[in-house]
């Protein structure tokens, strides 16, 4: 699956998007284990609440299954306009 | 119509665009932001705008259809830059395109909450000396 | 800044003109009216609009010395045509410039729900074969 | 004092603007009175309470006092924007 990072998650990722591909990852909750895994730096903001997540360019809050195809997009929150 | 461009726009030349396929339009409500010199008691030099161009287009389709539920409106209009904006550039033009005047208020006003709240765009401003990422608490 | 005029004008240019004066400016909501094609289910093809200049401007000044009183604005424009408009002319530009959104796009309201109550304009309608004085109920 | 008329007054009058002085006014009802007496036609649109009156470039509603170098407007609602 694609997973998209903006703002300053890029800063902490170095990276705007990379594929991630694994037989541990069925669903959101277990792809954001993985990914706080990879960036530990990540975790503080997570716990905090900042993080937001967009599956196939859609908020979703709660878990959904996930598979190869989709695209998730990991990012705070907006400050547009 | 949605544009998410870098480049500066003309409001005038996009506005006349539209309005010209529609001669029952009798009100246009238009909303345009700014960089503005200070935020937050720091002086502000440009801004940098993140954007997911993809989900803000589906976003922006979706706002649109769902303000032509609430209103009588005859066309929407969203222009939303990214990329270095200095100060004093415009971010984003929001024009409501109605018969009447309620309709077009309503719905640019209802539109442009939505964006600042909903809209995946993100500021990084930049100061005299150092930049920061931007919080939306509103 | 007020102008009743003839001439037509650009939105763009007239705004820039004012914006240009102001970097902390961040928001500005405008509303344009536009001759419309249809009213009260007749085919208008011009208006022709008479105006007590004089009462105008002091109405336009009064209203903006209001809204300035209630609305955190930085500058407000005004421009009000008069005379043969044809179908899709522009006959009125009302921008607000603030520092945030709020306050334009209140102001903006408040400024042209009053125009259409108090302003001194009167609206003759010409349609293919007669002309109508309006009369404003609302 | 200096009259002006607008809109489909000036149909009525015949005259965008006249120049009234009368010992027999001195206040706004007294030109109202002279007024109506002077163009008949706009009797009726009185008496409905369709017109309106500004003095000074002010809506003026009840009565007040007039000197000969004051500006009387009279005009039906307005109807601009």
């Amino acid at each position: 699956m694609k997973i998209k990072y903006f703002a300053w998650i890029k800063d902490i990722t170095n990276n705007a998007d990379e594929e991630i591909n694994s037989e541990k990852i069925n669903n959101l909750d277990e792809l954001k284990i993985f990914i706080i895994k990879k960036y530990p730096d990540l975790k503080k903001y997570y716990d905090k609440e900042i993080l937001r997540f967009a599956v196939n360019q859609e908020y979703i809050i709660n878990n959904i299954n996930l598979d190869a195809n989709d695209e998730i997009a990991i990012f705070p929150p907006v400050s547009g306009g | 119509m949605i544009k998410i461009q870098k480049d500066d726009f003309n409001s005038e030349e996009e506005i006349n665009k539209i309005k010209s396929l529609h001669s029952n339009v009798g009100a246009i409500t238009s909303f345009t932001g700014y960089v503005r010199n200070k935020n937050n008691n720091k002086k502000v030099n440009s801004i940098n705008l993140d954007v997911y161009k993809e989900m803000a287009f589906n976003q922006f389709n979706k706002i649109i259809s769902e303000a032509k539920l609430k209103w009588k409106l005859t066309d929407c209009l969203i222009i939303h830059r990214y990329g270095k904006l200095d100060v004093n550039s415009k971010i984003v033009l929001v024009s409501s395109f109605s018969e009447h005047r309620k309709d077009s208020f309503e719905s640019c006003k209802f539109i442009m909450d939505y964006l600042k709240k909903d809209a995946p765009f993100w500021k990084n401003e930049f100061y005299d000396k150092k930049n920061e990422w931007l919080v939306n608490y509103g």
